[in-house]
């Protein structure tokens, strides 16, 4: 009985710890992405790029005098788990906007939530399909897999002239999704695609698969899949002699795959992004230096997304009229913000019409980008 | 195609081997405790993070030869996993002994997630480059390729295996953990101290997981948290393919996984004219898996029970 | 209805267990198989239930061929069996063990095609049951909670409560002391009636003799001798395969006392009874 | 060498034995006979500590060993080879044997392994056999050679003749009678009264979990109320 | 009648009475904690199915979240735009527990021979398979995309909109659930499996054919898995193959296991601890699997039987209330 007693008073100290205040005047943004489990790693690098920014405002007296506080909520990819987080924003008044979810699986369901309480939302997840479903209360900074899929298809048909092409993807929404973008487009260019291949999300081994793909011979492997498996897949595809192009999407622009790949596999590889180079700008560099020093490691692989989405509901609380949900869903689609990714406005479904993507080349060791 | 074949056979027999170590431990420690260990697939993770901690170590220390830093680190990574698993025994299994088969997989599975856990919030979520400690080279073999890298995992997993056998079978440490596995109370009886037996076990098991993710990390260049969950049920799966209890039954059930995927990855689609896909690879390797044991309900080497051995009383 | 062994063979690997025995089990008489341990008592036991296979030879029940037949159809043709060791559902009530034996007459005779009792003839039953076994008093408490004699009764209880025509007993009075074995003797003698066949595997030699129509004696898996209880008493190959050869025994002997001829031991202590 | 008092056990709820005297000397055989279940088995797992015990003291040269682990129990010389022989099928024979063996009690394994050879030629002829291909009478020679590698002082057998042919049970109490020869004392439970009888020097009954009557095997094999009890007569 | 009688009366009808207040007062707070009143009804209700196949009948199903899947894409599919087929909810949750349990006949047919852990693998290879099958069968089930914007349920005109109007409809299961399944556990089925589960060889020989005990057990706990997954589907309103994951296979066996195998109260305590745990620690942010390991081991190691000791079943509660009211002279 004694045990029972313990566990019971430890369980209620854990649920007391769980409420923390909050002051009046200060503006609360929730934000929600996996932080524990498997994808932990992207979802994490959100937060951190968001929290970087609020930070940033916050050193120079917040928003309208006013102090920022985020508020992340792990959602652990789980659509259940997104669904709770969306109404637990939703009951606290004081959260007046979100940035989230970075899934779109767990988007879809949570949108409901959000639209029905009102909360503007700035959101991560790539999906096309997420912004024909009609919520008014949402808005994407980032380009959706359309962009991202037809800038290389684009870019090897017409410029490399390579014509024969071999799709890879996870069978997840992303991986499968940018896929088939890209197969579209490249079949408009003119080429064949003679093979498309699924794999699971968390395969490491793709020898077998490769060796397959060998018998294909083709001159473009395109991959919609994750990290570390797009370094994977091409370490083992170099290692067996496969020469082909190969084209990744936004997952794959970090050092880590360079690292991971070897540099000189490496060579020549392709990957689309939203974001210039970090050292092409100041503001970039200065970002990275700022994410080095607030969290002792350089950006991860969704910082910089992170960081923009934060830009872009700041900007729309700035201009809000009353520091509330409806004041700031009033300017969320209106706004229109010079951010880290570039500049961006949306259209009536709430997509990002600038959206920037740039097409980059690994060479000697080093992501290079391609001008167009 | 005969090169074809050759080449898929390499890539099953390098990444079966791994398999083949892991379900050692499962299968240990099954035969002994009953105890489907379900945190093992995270001592095959912790072994590549242990080795690179303590091989960057040895070297920032000013370190000797990179290959005698390099044999340190993997002796000392053997030894930590190993005394980590004992204690894991020692504290979360133990007690637990009298209560069932359920309460200790529980607890295997908190531990899991423990263990998991801990490494991501101490070194990060994200993936980390795993340097080879072998070079990776081509060598043309039969008009297949394999890389030395291959060959060094090939090597290590028989070397490990054969080591093992020859420990299980040919020591009396050995002898003990099989009397253990066979029967605690007669055992006893012969005044083995079956504790330690177990403990034997937990240390050899846990050992030998990661050696198997030192392999596997050096193979493909990378180690993350959550490596060992994937490739944990894999094994799992392979242990129970071979026999679970079964130690050569491990080994088999290790090689037939990987050639099972790897060959299903390779002739499923041809085999099928296209209408299945690669992404069918585990369905495929789950459907050998319950076909197999629907003809060998215990296994391929596992020992049939049947009523007439053993009127057992309650499953778990 | 009778229960027949027809050239039975039982082999477990390379050991003959059972060689051809023939064997014929009619209703209305208690019949006990005896026999020195390992003599293949139980396996006719375990055969007959369907617990084990047969090697060679057929078991009839009726016009029914029993084996190959599954353990649970033998059991719906009415064959009954206790074990050697107790095995009672111990975390259930007394009561309880005996209503799960009429699983296949609940409302799911549709799986089993026996004829359908209502929930209370069912509980009728039992407690008619219970009270025949002198269970009453401990009808909910856990078969577990129960002495141990009160178990073996249990079980016994247990084989009967369907009413099945063929019944097997093996070893009922193990472990129980004199007079308990007495009142299981009586009680397995009351049992005795004309639809219904007792077969009996038995150490216990009083309650064999007291209480059986026929013995049949094994050894080696084979019949050594068969008959009423005066007949077997006086074989002497009985007494032999009981007490092994007078002159094997002999050799013996000579070893023990030329040890004992070292001294200082108790080997002709009075007897103590506690 | 032995002794037993008051010795109450059981398995969880269920208690099986209701008091329980013994005592064993150096040389000596002792056998415990009484019918199927009256607690024979259970007296001998408890003193070797498999059973869990109520209440009563048990006593091995001189020390307590109630509530040690079984192993502990072996290792200061008090062997248990059990009923049903428990040999351990997937091991060969020479392996049992080493299962068996303990270190550090003065003795190499080889040496003991020699002296169980010469006891047992058949083991020998068949050390690298897998134990359960085995039959009967040698599976029983190799649980007593096994029981013996632990080089104990007192050594319990269980049912030794237990499913054995007559002859190969003579061969077995033969065995054990050797055995006191060298030393051992021994405690043996039989089913096979008259034999054991026989050859032991002090005989216990155990009725129903309780010792009912105990004296000298002489006395004890031709005590007419007993012989009745066991042959039926 | 003695006071000390009334005074126990009084007590009982005070917890009684408190139960029941704390069950009407949910739907007026905020709706997050509605919302996860509303998890912990399904995550019973799935328990409680499961647990007719794990504490009953005493077999390891760890493949259990494949019948929630097909529950939940059975209301996907029949009550979307993605057919435009638009059945009743009420419809499409009896065809989802009967789809669930012929989904549990035809696992069960050939693998319930099997002994316990090559059960639990074989099970657990089927719930990878329903979740890998659905994740690629795109013309199907969209994929890994999975289906959104499922129909609103409605039941018998009254469209459930809210997570409140969720909450009724789940507390209203529930109840149906647990009664059914502690009826079915005293009835003779129940003592069958609780037989099995003790002695599988001895039911046997009593006649009972135990496969189609356990085929029992399967279908029946793969129904009430199937009806579960319909209420997730409509309550989601969006069903993805993420949903299914071996893990949601494993959360469920760790509710019946730390609530206490085989007991309904144990079951209820074992959702309520596991689902709220995790909410509990979202202020730990990325230490939050860390506590919830430690917590679930340190649990475990302090109470192996379960929070909740068998004693204090249903049926004990049930008794106490029955004894102090309709007979007190008794206790």
């Amino acid at each position: 009985m004694n045990r029972t007693r313990i566990l019971l008073t430890a369980a209620a100290l854990l649920f007391a710890s769980g409420a923390m205040p909050v002051l009046a005047d200060d503006i609360v943004l929730g934000g929600s992405a996996p932080m524990s489990g498997a994808q932990a790693e992207f979802g994490q690098s959100q937060i951190d790029g968001a929290q970087l920014y609020f930070d940033q405002l916050n050193e120079k007296d917040g928003i309208k005098g006013n102090k920022v506080v985020f508020r992340p909520l792990d959602d652990r990819a789980d659509p259940r788990q997104g669904t709770l987080v969306a109404q637990q924003f939703c009951d606290d008044s004081a959260v007046i906007g979100v940035i989230g979810h970075m899934n779109s699986g767990v988007t879809m369901p949570a949108l409901d939530i959000y639209s029905e309480c009102g909360m503007p939302q700035v959101v991560p997840a790539t999906n096309p399909e997420l912004m024909r479903m009609g919520f008014k209360t949402v808005v994407r900074p980032v380009a959706n897999d359309f962009v991202q899929g037809a800038l290389p298809a684009k870019y090897v048909t017409e410029k490399l002239g390579l014509k024969n092409a071999v799709l890879v993807h996870d069978k997840t929404v992303f991986g499968q999704g940018i896929a088939g973008v890209f197969k579209d487009n490249f079949e408009a260019g003119g080429g064949k695609v003679s093979g498309t291949y699924g794999t699971n999300p968390e395969d490491v081994d793709f020898s077998a698969l490769i060796a397959s793909i060998k018998l294909e011979n083709p001159d473009v492997v395109y991959m919609g899949a994750g990290m570390p498996q797009l370094a994977l897949f091409l370490k083992q595809m170099r290692e067996q002699g496969l020469k082909a192009q190969f084209i990744g999407p936004d997952i794959g622009f970090t050092v880590d795959f360079i690292t991971q790949v070897g540099a000189a596999s490496a060579e020549g590889a392709l990957m689309t992004f939203q974001l210039p180079p970090y050292d092409s700008s100041p503001e970039l560099k200065d970002f990275s230096d700022r994410h080095q020093a607030r969290f002792g490691r350089a950006p991860g692989p969704y910082a910089s997304l992170g960081f923009a989405n934060a830009q872009v509901m700041a900007a729309a609380v700035e201009k809000a009229e009353s520091l509330d949900r409806a004041g700031v869903l009033a300017q969320l689609h209106g706004v229109t913000v010079d951010t880290l990714l570039g500049p961006v406005a949306f259209d009536e479904n709430g997509e990002n019409t600038t959206a920037p993507m740039y097409l980059y080349v690994v060479k000697d060791g080093k992501f290079e980008l391609i001008k167009q | 195609m005969f090169d074809y074949f050759l080449q898929q056979l390499i890539f099953a027999l390098a990444i079966g081997a791994i398999y083949g170590l892991i379900a050692l431990g499962y299968t240990m420690v099954y035969g002994v405790m009953r105890l489907i260990n379900f945190a093992h697939g995270e001592f095959f993770m912790l072994g590549p993070y242990i080795y690179t901690f303590l091989f960057s170590g040895l070297v920032g220390l000013g370190g000797l030869a990179p290959v005698l830093d390099s044999a340190i680190a993997i002796v000392a990574s053997f030894v930590i996993v190993g005394l980590l698993g004992v204690a894991i025994e020692r504290f979360a299994y133990r007690p637990l002994r009298a209560y069932g088969r359920l309460a200790p997989m529980l607890s295997a599975l908190g531990m899991s997630i423990v263990l998991q856990s801990a490494v991501r919030v101490t070194v990060g979520p994200q993936p980390v480059h795993f340097p080879a400690i072998v070079p990776s080279t081509p060598i043309d073999a039969l008009g297949g390729m394999v890389t030395t890298v291959q060959l060094g995992i090939l090597a290590a997993g028989v070397l490990l295996m054969v080591g093992l056998t020859l420990f299980v079978n040919g020591t009396r440490l050995g002898i003990w953990i099989r009397a253990a596995s066979e029967s605690w109370t007669t055992s006893s009886l012969l005044g083995i101290r079956v504790n330690r037996a177990v403990s034997l076990v937990f240390f050899i098991g846990p050992g030998l997981g990661a050696m198997a993710g030192i392999m596997y990390a050096s193979y493909y260049g990378i180690m993350q948290p959550t490596m060992g969950s994937v490739i944990g049920l894999k094994a799992f799966t392979a242990a129970i393919l071979g026999g679970i209890g079964s130690i050569p039954g491990a080994m088999l059930g290790g090689f037939l996984l990987g050639a099972i995927e790897v060959f299903g990855t390779a002739f499923l689609p041809i085999l099928s004219f296209g209408y299945i896909g690669t992404e069918y690879r585990d369905v495929f390797a789950f459907a050998v898996l319950i076909l197999v044991l629907l003809f060998k309900p215990a296994g391929l080497l596992g020992e049939t029970v049947s009523e007439e051995t053993t009127v057992a009383k309650k499953d778990y | 209805m009778a229960l027949a062994l027809e050239n039975v063979s039982k082999h477990f690997g390379s050991l003959v267990a059972i060689r051809n025995l023939s064997l014929s089990f009619d209703v209305g008489s208690i019949y006990s198989i005896i026999g020195p341990n390992g003599a293949g008592k139980s396996t006719v036991v375990n055969m007959i239930a369907g617990s084990y296979s047969v090697t060679s030879g057929t078991i009839r029940l009726g016009a029914t061929a029993l084996n190959r037949l599954p353990k649970h159809r033998i059991a719906q043709l009415g064959v009954s069996r206790t074990y050697q060791n107790l095995r009672l559902f111990d975390g259930m009530t007394v009561l309880e063990n005996l209503e799960v034996c009429f699983f296949p007459q609940s409302w799911l005779t549709f799986l089993t095609g026996a004829k359908r009792l209502s929930k209370a003839e069912r509980l009728e039953i039992c407690h008619a049951c219970l009270a025949e076994f002198h269970l009453s008093d401990v009808a909910d408490v856990l078969a577990g909670d129960l002495p141990y004699g009160r178990q073996k009764i249990l079980e016994l209880a247990r084989a009967f409560v369907t009413q099945a025509p063929i019944v097997l007993l093996d070893e009922p009075a193990a472990g129980l002391n004199h007079t308990e074995t007495k009142d299981m003797a009586a009680m397995i003698a009351g049992l005795k009636r004309e639809d219904r066949a007792i077969i009996l595997v038995e150490h216990d030699m009083d309650m064999v003799m007291s209480i059986s129509d026929r013995i049949d004696v094994l050894n080696y898996g084979e019949l050594l001798c068969s008959g009423t209880p005066d007949l077997v008493r006086t074989n002497e190959r009985v007494q032999e395969a009981y007490l092994g050869t007078t002159e094997e025994l002999d050799d013996i002997r000579k070893l023990a006392q030329s040890r004992r001829a070292q001294g200082g031991l108790r080997a002709n202590a009075g007897i103590v009874r506690h | 060498m032995l002794k037993v008092a008051g010795l109450k056990a059981g398995y969880g709820r269920t208690q099986v034995l209701f008091g329980i005297d013994l005592d064993v000397r150096a040389g000596e055989i002792v056998t415990i006979i009484g019918a199927n279940g009256a607690g024979k088995t259970s007296t001998l797992r408890s003193i070797s500590g498999l059973t869990q015990i109520y209440s009563g003291e048990i006593e091995f040269k001189g020390r307590p060993i109630k509530g040690l682990p079984p192993e502990e129990i072996t290792r200061l010389g008090l062997a248990h080879c059990p009923e049903g022989r428990q040999i351990l099928q997937r091991l060969t024979v020479e392996e049992n044997l080493l299962a068996g063996y303990i270190p550090g009690r003065g003795r190499s394994f080889d040496e003991i392994r020699t002296q169980v050879y010469d006891m047992f030629p058949i083991l020998k002829e068949r050390r690298h056999s897998l134990a359960s291909r085995m039959s009967g009478g040698q599976q029983q020679m190799l649980a007593i050679g096994r029981s013996l590698m632990a080089t104990p002082e007192l050594l319990m057998l269980d049912e030794p003749s237990l499913g054995l042919a007559p002859k190969i049970i003579n061969q077995i109490f033969e065995i054990i009678i050797t055995l006191s020869k060298s030393g051992i004392s021994l405690i043996v439970v039989e089913q096979n009264a008259a034999v054991a009888l026989e050859i032991a020097d002090y005989a216990y009954v155990i009725d129903a979990g309780r010792c009912s009557v105990e004296g000298g095997a002489n006395n004890v094999l031709n005590d007419p109320d007993l012989k009745a009890a066991y042959l039926g007569a | 009648m003695g006071n000390s009688v009334i005074a126990r009366r009084l007590g009982l009808l005070a917890v009684l009475a408190l139960c029941v207040v704390l069950l009407v007062l949910v739907p007026y707070l905020p709706s997050y904690y509605v919302r996860v009143v509303d998890s912990i009804l399904i995550y019973i209700i799935l328990a409680v199915g499961l647990n007719l196949v794990v504490g009953y009948a005493g077999l390891l199903d760890l493949g259990f979240i494949a019948f929630y899947a097909v529950g939940a894409y059975a209301y996907a599919l029949l009550a979307s735009g993605q057919f435009d087929i638009h059945l009743p909810f009420i419809v499409v949750l009896f065809i989802g527990a009967a789809a669930g349990a012929i989904a549990g006949v035809l696992l069960g047919f050939p693998v319930l021979k099997l002994r316990g852990d090559y059960l639990a693998i074989v099970t657990l290879s089927f719930g990878e398979i329903i979740r890998i099958a659905i994740n690629n069968a795109d013309e199907l089930t969209n994929g890994p995309q999975g289906i959104a914007g499922l129909d609103r349920a409605n039941l018998f005109g009254l469209p459930l909109t809210s997570p409140v109007h969720f909450y009724w409809l789940l507390l209203v299961l529930t109840v149906i659930v647990c009664a059914g399944v502690y009826y079915m556990e005293r009835s003779i089925l129940g003592k069958a499996w609780r037989a099995l589960r003790e002695d599988q060889d001895v039911v046997r020989g009593l006649g009972i054919n135990t496969t189609t005990l356990k085929l029992l057990a399967f279908a029946l706990s793969a129904a009430i898995g199937g009806a579960g997954g319909v209420i997730f589907g409509s309550f989601q309103r969006f069903v993805s193959p993420e949903s299914f994951t071996f893990q949601e296979s494993l959360l469920v066996v760790l509710i019946i296991i730390i609530g206490g195998v085989g007991n309904i109260v144990g079951v209820i305590a074992g959702a309520v601890v596991l689902v709220i745990l995790p909410e509990v620690l979202h202020f730990a942010a990325q230490y939050r699997l860390l506590i919830y390991g430690v917590v679930l081991v340190t649990v475990i190691v302090l109470r192996p039987g379960g929070l909740v000791s068998p004693r204090f079943n249903l049926g004990f509660i049930i008794r106490k209330v029955r004894t102090l009211w309709l007979s007190p002279s008794k206790t």
